[in-house]
C-alpha cells in the first residue's frame, strides 16, 4: 500500500519542537482527583499486550496503559511529551531527533535508553507493526549518540511520522528482553515488562488481566488508580449485565449491543459519551464490486442507495447511534468533512426508475437483479444490517443472497484474487486523516489482491486518482481541505462505495470514572489521570 | 491378570488409531477452503501492505506445500507439540491448558449432576412404572430432552439473574475477590450452578429415560425373581440386584455422550462467559487458527477417548463378564 | 420350554407399558400442524418473511394482523415462525435421511462383509463417533460457509455412526439368524439376501433411531443458528432466538416465542418417536 | 407318605388378566406334597405348571390374582400372609430353583455373595460364619473346589455347576419345601442326570418335600414319588409315579406318555444298496485364533471327522453341547467352510465348489433348522417362503405356486396356509413349513439340525413321524443332528456319537443301543431320563459326577 505519507496535519516540512511541559493541562479536571481504587474495565480477549507487534483492536486499548509512547497527543492531535521530552523533525523531514526523559526505567528496573528506541524502530516497528511497516518504511538507521538521544534517519521526507509516535503506533519495547529472540513469539508479548503508568501482574486466559500502579512512574502522583482489572468477557449480554450490576466501570469500542447501550444509558450511573474517539472516526458502508457488468453502471448503484431507508436502519438496527453518512469521510473529522455533496434520499420509485433506465426489467417473479452480499464477519451488527438491506432491496426487485463466512473466507472472497463478491457491508476507521483512512478504498493504485481493506470495489478513475494524489501532496491545509471536499463530491457521484452511517466508537462508562478519555484515542489512552469519583 | 492387561493394551492401541484418524480428518477439512490465518491477521491488523500477509505466511510455514505442512504437523504431534497459536500468541498446548481446567470443571460437574440425578430419577420412575410418580418423572425427562440448551440458558439467566438476582449471570468467579480458599470455592460454585445445570439437563433427561427402561427390563429378569424368592424386601431387591445391572447401558451411553457434551459446552460457555475451551474454539474457527483448532479438537478427542476408556474400566469393574472377550 | 400363557401374564406388566395412544396421536397431530404451517406459509405470507410488516418491536397481540408481534426489523414474527418451521423440518428430515442412508450403507457393508472390512469400517465409525460432534459441525459449517445444504450435510456427517452401528449389529444378528442362512442354502444371491431379506427387517429399528435423530438435528440446527451459523437467507428459529437475545429485557417475547417453537417441535418428534418405538421395536412387539 | 401334608394346595384357581388365551390359568387345582416326598407336576406348554410354583411362592405378577382356594404350608395359609410375613417364608421355609441357572443368578455378584445373602437376610451369622457355611453348602452340592467357586462369578462356572450353586442357595436355610421349576431343561443330558441325583440326595438327607415341575416324562420317571398331570390349568390325573406312568387312567396322560420316544430302536436292517449318498472325509474345523488380536482361545470344533451316509438312510449325529455336531451340520451344507477335509456327494466334491457354483447346486443338500420361529422370515407369506427356493432358481412364479400347494399337502398342511404369515402358525406347523421349504428344490439329502428339540413331545412325535414318511416316500437320505438319544432311536438307521469334535462311536442304531462300546456312549445312554423305561419311580442310576 503505497500511501503517500509526506503530508500530515502537523509539522509540514518545518521543524517541530516544544519545551518540556509539566504534563497535560489540568484544565479538564472538573474536580480534584481521587487517589487509589481499582478500576474494572471489559475487553475482548486480546492476542497479546504489546502494540509494537500488533495493531489489533483490544491490544490498542490496553497496551498504552502498560507502555508509554514517545509522545501522547491531545484532543487536537498536538503532541505532548511522554517518554520523550522533545522530538524535532529537520526541515527536509528526513532526520528526527528524539530526546528521552532522564531517569526512565522499565518495570523490571532496567533503565530506558536510546538503544531501546533504536532497537524498537529498526527491529520491531518497521518489521512487525502492520502500519509501522509503511510508516517507517523509509527509516534507514537510528543513531544513538548518547543514552538519551535517538536520531532517526529517513531515506525520503517522512514528516507524517510525527503523527505516529504514540504508544499504539510506535511503542518502545525493552531491547534487553527482545534482542536475539523471535519477536512475534516472545513471552513478553503476553506478560510484558513495560514502561507505562501500570504494571502487568497476571493474565488468566479467558478471565481477566490484572494491572497495578507503577510506583516509579515518572509523573508525580500519577497514576491515580491503584490497579486496573481487565475482565475478558466476550458475550455482550453478559457485559451489559455486569454494567448494570456495577460490577464493572467501563469498556470501550462499542462494548455492548446497541440495544443494551440504549437501555444502559437510561441508568443514572451510566453514561455513553459519543465523542473522544476522533482518531477512530468510524463509518459503515457498502462496497460495490464495479467490475461486475451489472454493477458497472452508476445508475444501479444510485438505485441501490435510493432503495435503502437508512434512517430506518439507524433507528432500528443501530438504535439511533450515529447518523446517515453522506460520503466516505465521517462527519467526526470536521476539518475535512462536507455535507455539500449529492445525496440519495429514500425513494423506492426513483430507485425502480433508475433500474429501468439501466435496463433491469423484472422477470416473472418481479426480480430485476440477483446480488450476493457479504457482511463483515465480526459481531452481530453486520449480519443484521445485511438482513435489513436484503429486506429493503427486495422491494425494488433486487434479490439479495447473504453469504456468511468465517473471516478467512471473507477476506479471500472480497479482497483475494478474483474479488468474488457483488456487495459487501463493512466498516472502517477513517483514522485521523483521509489520506490514511479513506484514500485506500478509492485509489486505483490500491487495487491489490490479498490485502484486506484495500480498494476492493475495483473502482479506477483517473480524475479521482488525481484528486487524491494532489491532496496527499498538498502542503497548504486550506487547499487540502478544498481537495478533500472535491473528493467527497466525486465519491458521492460515482458511488463505488455506498455510505450507510457514521458510527461513533463509543464507550460505556460508569459515571464514577472521571478523566479517562483525554486523547483522540479515547479508551486507548494511558489512563494515568483517570480516577474513580467517590 | 494378563487378559486384563492385553485388553487394556488393545484398547489403548485402538484409541491411538482413533485419535490419529481424527487428526487426519480435521487437518484435511481445515485445509480445504480458501483463505488462511495470515489473511485474518492482516485483516484484524487493519490491512497493512501486500508483503505483510506473505511475511506472516513465511513466518508460520504456511507457504509450504500442504503435504509438507501435514508431515511437519504430525511429526511435531508425536512429540506432543501442538504448534503455536497465532491468534492467542502462545503455544497451543499452553492456550489449551489455560482453559482446560474451567471446561473440565464445568463438564465434570454437569456429568456428575446428570448421571447421579438421572440414574436416581430413572430408578424411581422404573421402580414405580405406571404410577403417577413415574408419569411425573417421565414428563420432566421428556421436557428436559426437548429443551434447546441455549434457550434454557437464556431463560435461567432471565429468571435467576435478571428477575430474582440470586445468581451471577456469567464468568467463573468474582474478579478481585480476596478471601479464604473456601470462600473462593463457594464463589466458583455459585458461578457454576447455572451453566452446569444448563449443560446437564439434556443429558440428565437421557440418563433418566434410559435408566428407567433399563430398570424395568432388568426387573423382569430371572435373577430378580431369584432375589425375591430369597425373601428380601423390594427395596433391597432394587438396591442390591437391579441397580448395578440396570446401570450398565447407562454407562455405555455416558461414554457415548461425552463428545456431545463437549460440543454443548461451546454454547453454554458462550452464554455464560465461562472461560473454557468452548468459546476459544468458536473464536479460533472464525479466525481460522488452524493450529489452535487442531489442538483443541485433538485434546477434546483425547478427552473423549480417555473418558471412554475410564467408562470401559468402570464397566468391567462392575461387570465381571467384560474384559475376557474385549 | 416356557409356559406360554404365563409368559403373557408375567411379562406384560413388567415390560414397558405402551404410552397412552392419545399422546402419540396428539404428537402426530401437532407435527402435522407444524408441517402444515411450514407448507402453507407461502399462502399466508406470499412475500416471504423478509418484509417489514409493521413497526419494529411491536409486542404480540397489540396490532391487528400481527398476533405474535414484529421483530427488530419490523418483520412479522408469525411469518418468521412459519417460514422457520420449513428450515427446521427440512434440515431435520433431510439430514436424518442422509445420515440414515450413509449409516445403512456403511453398517450393512460392515455387517455383511465381516472380517477386515468390518474392522476397518468400524474403526472409521468410531473416529466419527469420538469427534466432539457439535464442535465438528461448527467447523464444517464455518469452513464451508453456512447454507441449508452445508448445514444439512454437516449434521448428516456427524449423525450417521449410531445408524451404522445399529445396522451392523442387526446385520450380524440377522445374518446368523436361521431364515437368512436358509436363504443362503437355497442359493440366493448375497445382494438379494442383503436387500430383500435382511434390510427390510432392520427398517423398524432404523426408523426408531431416526426419529430421535430428527429431534437432535433440529436442536443442532437451532444451536448453529443461535451461534450465528445458520443460513442467513432464511428465517430460522435458532437465529430468531439469537436476534431476540440482544433485546431480551425489553422484548423477551422475541426469544421466548421461537425458543418455545423449537421446544414444541422437538417434543412432538420425541413423543412420536417413542410411539413408533412402542409399535415398531421388535423387542417390544414380541 | 405322611398323613399331614407339608404343602397343601386346595381348590386353587388363578385368574389371568384380560387378553390371555384363557380366563383361568389354574382351575380347582389341588396338590399335596408331604415331607420327604418328590411330587412332579407335569404338563405341556401352557398347562399352568409354572403358575402353580409362582402361586406357592407368592410371586405372582401383579396382574394375575388368586380367584379361589388356599395354599397351606404346615397348615398356615400362605395366601393370607402379609408381605413381610411371606418374606420370612421364602428362603427359610421354601427354597426355589429355576430352569436357567445362567439368568437366575445375578451376573454381577460372586456366587459366594449370593449364597451368603441368604444368611444376611434370615440369620444373624457373622461374616466369617456365613462364608464357612456357604462353602460347606457348595461342598454338599459336589462342586469341585468349593472355595474357588465361592469367589467365582456365575459366568465362570459351567451350566451344571451353576445349577448346583443355585441348589446350594435354595437349600441354604434347610427349607421344608423345595420348588424346582424345570431345573434340568437347559442342561445336557449327562449333567441333567447328575442334578436329578443331587436333588434326590439332598431331599433324602434333609427330608425335604419337593415340588418338581417338568415337561419331561423321562425325568418324571427318574425322580417322582408322586405325579400330578396338568392340562390347560386342570389336574387331569394324579397318583404315585408307578400308577401314573405304568397305568395312566386319563387319555391325555396316555397320549403324552405314548408320545415320548422310546429308547428302543427298531431292529437293524442293512441298507438296500451300497451306494453312498454322502461321504465325509477327515473334516477339520477350528474356531478362533491365538495371537495379539485374536482372543487367544482356540476351539477345535471338528477334529478329523469321517463317516458315510448310505442312500435312502437316516444317520443320527448325537452329542452334547460343544461336541461339534452343529458345526458338522453347518459344514455339510457349507454354511461353514471346513479348514480341511472333504464332503463328497456321489463324485461331486461339495467342499470344493465356489460360491456361485454352490448357488447353482443348492438343490442337492437342504437343511431343516432348529428354531421354527427364527427360520422363517417374519415378513413373508408362507406361499412366498416355500416358493422362494424355486423362484430364486428361475422357476416362473405361477408354476412355483402350484408346487407349493403340493408341498404343503405333502407336509400335512392346508393349501390355505399360503396366504398367511408364519406368526399365525404354531411351532409344529411352522416346522412343517420349514420342511416344505427345504423340500422345494427336491434335494437328495436333508440335514435336520435339532429339528424337533424345540417342540412339545406330542408335536415332536408328529414331526418325527413326518420325517420317517418323507424318507420312505421320497427316498431321501437324511442326517439327523440331535442331543436326544431317544429321537435317534426313533428315526435313525445309523448313529455317530460325537464328543469334543470327534466321532467316538459309529454304527447301526440298534447295535449301539444294545451294546455300546465306548464309555461315553454308555454314559449318554445311562443318563437319558427314563432310560429304564417309564415304569414308575425307580432309584436313579449311578451317574458319575463331573
Amino acid at each position: 500500500m503505497e500511501i503517500n505519507r509526506r503530508l500530515f496535519t502537523l509539522g509540514l516540512g518545518s521543524a517541530v519542537a516544544w519545551p518540556a511541559l509539566g504534563g497535560l493541562t489540568t484544565a479538564a479536571y472538573a474536580q480534584s482527583p481521587v487517589m487509589g481504587g481499582t478500576l474494572r474495565i471489559i475487553l475482548s480477549e486480546p492476542v497479546g499486550l504489546v502494540s509494537a507487534v500488533s495493531s489489533q483492536g483490544p491490544i490498542a486499548q490496553i497496551s498504552p496503559k502498560i507502555f508509554d509512547g514517545l509522545v501522547e497527543y491531545d484532543l487536537d492531535m498536538n503532541p505532548q511529551p511522554q517518554m520523550a521530552t522533545s522530538v524535532e523533525m529537520s526541515d527536509d523531514a528526513q532526520t528526527m531527533t528524539v530526546v528521552l526523559r532522564e531517569g526512565l526505567t522499565w518495570h523490571d528496573g532496567e533503565p530506558i535508553t536510546s538503544a531501546d528506541v533504536a532497537f524498537s524502530a529498526m527491529e520491531v516497528w518497521s518489521q512487525f507493526h502492520p502500519r509501522g511497516r509503511s510508516t517507517y518504511a523509509a527509516l534507514t538507521e537510528v543513531e544513538t549518540p548518547d543514552e538519551l538521544t535517538a536520531i532517526f534517519k529517513f531515506s525520503k521526507p517522512s514528516a507524517f511520522v510525527m503523527n505516529a509516535l504514540n504508544a499504539s503506533e510506535a511503542q518502545v519495547v525493552p531491547k534487553h528482553i527482545y534482542e536475539g529472540t523471535d519477536i512475534l513469539t516472545n513471552p513478553n508479548n503476553l506478560a510484558p515488562v513495560g514502561s507505562g503508568p501500570f504494571k502487568f501482574v497476571e493474565w488468566q486466559q479467558g478471565e481477566y488481566i490484572l494491572l497495578e500502579k507503577n510506583e516509579n512512574y515518572w509523573k508525580e502522583d500519577e497514576p491515580y488508580l491503584d490497579q486496573i482489572v481487565v475482565l475478558l468477557i466476550a458475550d455482550s449480554a453478559s457485559r451489559a449485565i455486569a454494567f448494570e450490576a456495577q460490577e464493572v466501570e467501563a469498556a470501550g469500542a462499542i462494548p455492548v449491543s446497541l440495544a443494551d447501550a440504549r437501555r444502559l444509558e437510561e441508568l443514572p450511573f451510566i453514561e455513553i459519551p459519543e465523542s473522544g474517539y476522533e482518531a477512530y472516526g468510524n463509518n459503515n458502508f457498502m462496497e460495490v464490486n464495479v467490475r461486475r457488468e451489472y454493477l458497472a453502471d452508476p445508475k444501479v448503484r444510485q438505485a441501490i442507495l435510493h432503495a435503502l431507508d437508512r434512517e430506518a436502519m439507524i433507528k432500528n438496527v443501530y438504535f439511533e447511534f450515529g447518523k446517515v453518512a453522506t460520503g466516505p469521510v465521517p462527519s467526526t473529522i470536521s476539518t475535512y468533512y462536507t455535507a455539500d455533496v449529492p445525496t440519495y434520499e429514500f425513494d423506492t420509485e426513483k430507485a425502480i426508475s433508475l433500474l429501468e433506465e439501466a435496463g433491469f426489467t423484472p422477470d416473472g417473479s418481479g426480480v430485476r437483479l440477483n446480488l450476493t452480499l457479504d457482511p463483515l464477519p465480526y459481531g452481530p451488527i453486520y449480519p443484521t444490517v445485511a438482513a435489513s438491506i436484503k429486506q429493503q432491496l427486495a422491494v425494488v426487485g433486487i434479490e439479495v443472497t447473504i453469504r456468511s463466512a468465517d473471516a478467512a473466507t471473507y477476506y479471500q472472497r472480497v479482497y483475494g484474487e478474483g474479488n468474488d463478491f457483488d456487495l459487501t457491508i463493512t466498516g472502517a476507521s477513517a483514522l485521523t486523516d483521509p489520506t490514511i483512512g479513506v484514500q485506500r478504498f478509492f485509489w486505483s493504485k490500491n487495487i491489490i489482491a490479498g490485502v484486506p481493506f484495500s480498494n476492493a470495489s475495483g473502482y479506477a478513475d483517473p480524475e479521482m486518482d488525481e484528486i487524491l494524489e494532489s491532496a496527499a501532496a498538498e502542503p497548504d491545509p486550506a487547499k487540502r481541505i478544498e481537495l478533500f471536499h472535491k473528493f467527497q463530491v466525486k465519491a458521492a457521484t460515482d458511488l463505488p462505495i455506498l455510505p450507510i452511517n457514521d458510527m461513533p466508537y463509543f464507550a460505556v462508562k460508569n459515571t464514577r470514572l472521571q478523566n479517562s478519555e483525554v486523547s483522540p484515542y479515547g479508551f486507548g489512552g494511558s489512563f494515568s489521570t483517570a480516577y474513580l469519583a467517590e | 491378570m494378563p487378559s486384563y492387561a492385553s485388553f487394556l493394551i488393545r484398547r489403548l492401541f485402538q484409541s491411538f488409531l482413533i485419535v490419529v484418524g481424527i487428526v487426519i480428518i480435521n487437518f484435511v477439512v481445515l485445509n480445504i477452503p480458501p483463505g488462511d490465518m495470515a489473511d485474518v491477521m492482516a485483516g484484524t491488523a487493519g490491512g497493512g501492505d501486500p508483503g505483510y500477509a506473505d511475511a506472516l505466511r513465511e513466518e508460520f510455514g504456511l507457504d509450504e506445500p500442504i503435504t509438507i505442512q501435514f508431515v511437519n504437523y504430525m511429526t511435531s504431534l508425536l512429540r506432543l507439540d501442538l504448534g503455536y497459536s497465532f491468534t492467542r500468541n502462545m503455544p497451543v498446548m499452553q492456550a489449551i491448558m489455560d482453559r482446560l481446567g474451567a471446561t473440565l470443571l464445568l463438564m465434570s460437574t454437569a456429568i456428575l449432576l446428570a448421571f447421579v440425578l438421572g440414574v436416581l430419577m430413572g430408578m424411581i420412575a422404573g421402580k414405580n412404572a405406571g404410577k403417577p410418580l413415574d408419569a411425573v418423572i417421565s414428563v420432566l425427562a421428556l421436557i428436559g430432552y426437548a429443551t434447546p440448551l441455549f434457550w434454557l440458558g437464556l431463560l435461567l439467566i432471565l429468571l435467576f439473574t435478571i428477575n430474582l438476582g440470586w445468581l451471577p449471570s456469567g464468568g467463573m468467579k468474582t474478579i478481585g475477590m480476596r478471601g479464604p480458599w473456601w470462600q473462593q470455592w463457594l464463589d466458583i460454585g455459585e458461578h457454576l450452578i447455572l451453566p452446569a445445570f444448563t449443560l446437564a439437563v439434556f443429558y440428565l433427561a437421557i440418563f433418566a429415560r434410559l435408566m428407567r427402561s433399563s430398570v424395568i427390563e432388568v426387573a423382569g429378569q430371572d435373577f430378580v425373581r431369584t432375589a425375591r424368592a430369597k425373601g428380601m424386601t423390594e427395596g433391597r431387591v432394587y438396591l442390591r440386584h437391579v441397580t448395578a445391572n440396570a446401570m450398565l447401558p447407562v454407562l455405555t451411553m455416558l461414554g457415548l455422550q461425552i463428545g456431545g457434551m463437549l460440543g454443548g459446552s461451546v454454547v453454554v460457555e458462550t452464554i455464560f462467559s465461562w472461560p473454557g475451551l468452548g468459546r476459544m474454539t468458536y473464536d479460533a474457527i472464525f479466525a481460522r487458527d488452524v493450529n489452535l483448532l487442531l489442538g483443541v479438537l485433538f485434546m477434546s478427542s483425547v478427552c473423549v477417548v480417555v473418558t471412554n476408556l475410564l467408562v470401559d474400566l468402570l464397566y468391567s469393574w462392575i461387570d465381571p463378564r467384560i474384559g475376557l472377550n474385549g | 420350554m416356557t409356559d406360554a400363557a404365563v409368559t403373557v401374564a408375567t411379562e406384560t406388566p413388567l415390560r414397558r407399558r405402551k404410552r397412552p395412544r392419545a399422546v402419540f396421536i396428539s404428537g402426530i397431530a401437532m407435527l402435522a400442524l407444524i408441517a402444515l404451517a411450514a407448507l402453507t406459509a407461502g399462502l399466508f405470507w406470499p412475500a416471504g418473511p423478509w418484509v417489514a410488516a409493521g413497526e419494529p418491536y411491536t409486542p404480540p397481540m397489540t396490532a391487528p394482523g400481527l398476533p405474535l408481534g414484529t421483530d427488530v426489523l419490523g418483520r412479522d414474527v408469525a411469518a418468521m415462525l412459519a417460514y422457520g418451521a420449513r428450515v427446521s423440518m427440512l434440515i431435520g428430515i433431510a439430514s436424518t435421511l442422509a445420515a440414515a442412508i450413509l449409516g445403512i450403507v456403511i453398517g450393512a457393508t460392515a455387517g455383511y462383509a465381516r472380517g477386515w472390512v468390518d474392522d476397518a469400517l468400524m474403526r472409521f465409525t468410531e473416529v466419527f463417533q469420538t469427534i466432539p460432534s457439535f464442535m465438528f459441525v461448527i467447523v464444517l459449517v464455518v469452513i464451508f460457509t453456512p447454507t441449508i445444504a452445508t448445514i444439512t450435510l454437516a449434521i448428516a456427517v456427524v449423525s450417521w455412526p449410531p445408524v451404522a452401528r445399529l445396522v451392523r449389529a442387526e446385520f450380524l444378528s440377522l445374518s446368523s439368524r436361521e431364515f437368512v442362512q436358509s436363504c443362503r442354502l437355497i442359493g440366493m444371491h448375497p445382494a438379494r439376501i442383503v436387500f430383500a431379506e435382511i434390510l427390510p427387517n432392520c427398517f423398524s429399528s432404523v426408523i426408531v433411531v431416526s426419529s430421535v435423530m430428527v429431534a437432535t438435528a433440529v436442536l443442532v440446527e437451532a444451536g448453529l443458528s443461535f451461534l450465528g451459523l445458520g443460513d442467513p437467507n432464511t428465517a430460522s428459529w435458532g437465529g430468531m432466538v439469537a436476534n431476540g437475545k440482544a433485546v431480551i429485557r425489553s422484548s423477551p417475547y422475541l426469544s421466548i416465542i421461537p425458543g418455545f417453537a423449537i421446544f414444541v417441535l422437538v417434543l412432538c418428534i420425541n413423543v412420536v418417536g417413542e410411539g413408533l418405538n412402542d409399535r415398531l421395536n421388535p423387542r417390544m412387539r414380541n | 407318605m405322611a398323613n399331614d401334608p407339608l404343602l397343601s394346595i386346595k381348590r386353587l384357581s388363578v385368574q389371568l388378566p384380560e387378553g390371555g388365551d384363557r380366563t383361568l390359568a389354574l382351575r380347582d387345582v389341588s396338590i399335596d406334597v408331604a415331607r420327604n416326598e418328590i411330587v412332579c407336576v407335569v404338563g405341556e406348554s401352557g398347562s399352568g405348571k409354572s403358575m402353580t410354583a409362582s402361586t406357592v411362592m407368592g410371586l405372582l405378577p401383579p396382574s394375575v390374582r388368586v380367584a379361589a382356594g388356599t395354599v397351606e404350608l404346615d397348615g398356615q395359609n400362605l395366601l393370607k400372609l402379609k408381605p413381610e410375613q411371606m418374606r420370612k417364608v421364602r428362603g427359610p421355609r421354601i427354597g426355589m430353583i429355576f430352569q436357567e441357572p445362567m439368568t437366575a443368578l445375578n451376573p454381577l455378584q460372586r456366587i459366594g455373595t449370593q449364597i451368603s445373602e441368604m444368611f444376611q437376610l434370615h440369620s444373624k451369622m457373622s461374616r466369617a460364619a456365613q462364608k464357612a457355611k456357604a462353602i460347606e453348602l457348595l461342598q454338599a452340592v459336589h462342586i469341585p473346589d468349593p472355595a474357588k467357586a465361592y469367589t467365582a462369578y456365575p459366568h465362570e462356572l459351567s451350566g451344571g455347576q451353576r445349577q448346583r450353586a443355585m441348589i446350594a442357595m435354595a437349600m441354604a436355610l434347610d427349607p421344608d419345601l423345595l420348588i424346582a421349576d424345570e431345573p434340568t431343561t437347559a442342561l445336557d443330558v449327562t449333567t441333567q442326570a447328575q442334578i436329578l441325583k443331587l436333588i434326590r440326595e439332598l431331599q433324602q438327607r434333609n427330608g425335604t418335600g419337593v415340588l418338581f415341575i417338568t415337561h419331561d416324562f423321562g425325568v418324571v420317571a427318574d425322580i417322582a414319588d408322586r405325579v400330578v398331570v396338568l392340562k390347560h390349568g386342570n389336574v387331569v390325573e394324579q397318583g404315585t409315579g408307578a400308577e401314573v406312568l405304568g397305568n395312566p387312567q386319563h387319555d391325555y396322560t396316555r397320549s403324552l406318555i405314548d408320545a415320548v420316544p422310546r429308547m428302543e430302536p427298531p431292529a437293524y436292517t442293512p441298507p438296500p444298496t451300497d451306494k453312498k449318498a454322502l461321504q465325509v472325509k477327515d473334516l477339520v474345523k477350528t474356531f478362533g485364533s491365538a495371537g495379539l488380536f485374536g482372543n487367544g482361545r482356540v476351539v477345535h470344533a471338528l477334529r478329523s471327522v469321517s463317516f458315510d451316509l448310505p442312500k435312502g438312510r437316516t444317520l443320527g449325529i448325537v452329542g452334547e453341547s460343544g461336541s461339534g455336531k452343529s458345526t458338522m451340520a453347518r459344514a455339510l451344507v457349507r454354511l461353514t467352510d471346513p479348514d480341511s477335509g472333504k464332503v463328497l456327494l456321489d463324485d461331486l466334491d461339495f467342499t470344493a465348489l465356489s460360491r456361485p457354483e454352490l448357488r447353482q447346486k443348492a438343490g442337492l443338500v437342504q437343511m431343516v433348522f432348529q428354531d421354527p420361529y427364527a427360520s422363517l422370515n417374519p415378513r413373508r407369506k408362507v406361499g412366498d417362503l416355500i416358493a422362494q427356493p424355486m423362484t430364486v432358481h428361475g422357476k416362473p412364479r405361477a408354476e412355483a405356486m402350484e408346487r407349493v400347494e403340493e408341498l404343503l399337502k405333502l407336509v400335512g398342511l392346508d393349501a390355505k396356509a399360503m396366504d398367511r404369515f408364519p406368526h399365525e402358525f404354531s411351532g409344529g406347523q411352522r416346522q412343517r413349513i420349514g420342511i416344505a421349504r427345504a423340500l422345494a428344490l427336491d434335494p437328495k439329502i436333508l440335514v435336520a439340525d435339532e429339528a424337533v428339540s424345540a417342540l412339545d413331545v406330542s408335536i415332536q412325535a408328529q414331526v418325527l413321524q413326518l420325517f420317517r414318511r418323507l424318507r420312505d416316500e421320497l427316498g431321501l437320505s437324511m442326517v439327523f443332528i440331535t442331543h436326544d438319544l431317544r429321537v435317534t432311536a426313533q428315526v435313525c438307521d445309523e448313529v455317530a456319537v460325537m464328543k469334543e469334535g470327534e466321532v467316538v462311536e459309529y454304527g447301526p442304531t440298534a447295535r449301539i443301543f444294545a451294546d455300546p462300546q465306548h464309555d461315553y456312549t454308555r454314559l449318554l445312554l445311562s443318563s437319558a431320563p427314563g432310560h429304564l423305561g417309564l415304569k414308575g419311580a425307580t432309584p436313579l442310576a449311578d451317574a458319575p459326577a463331573v
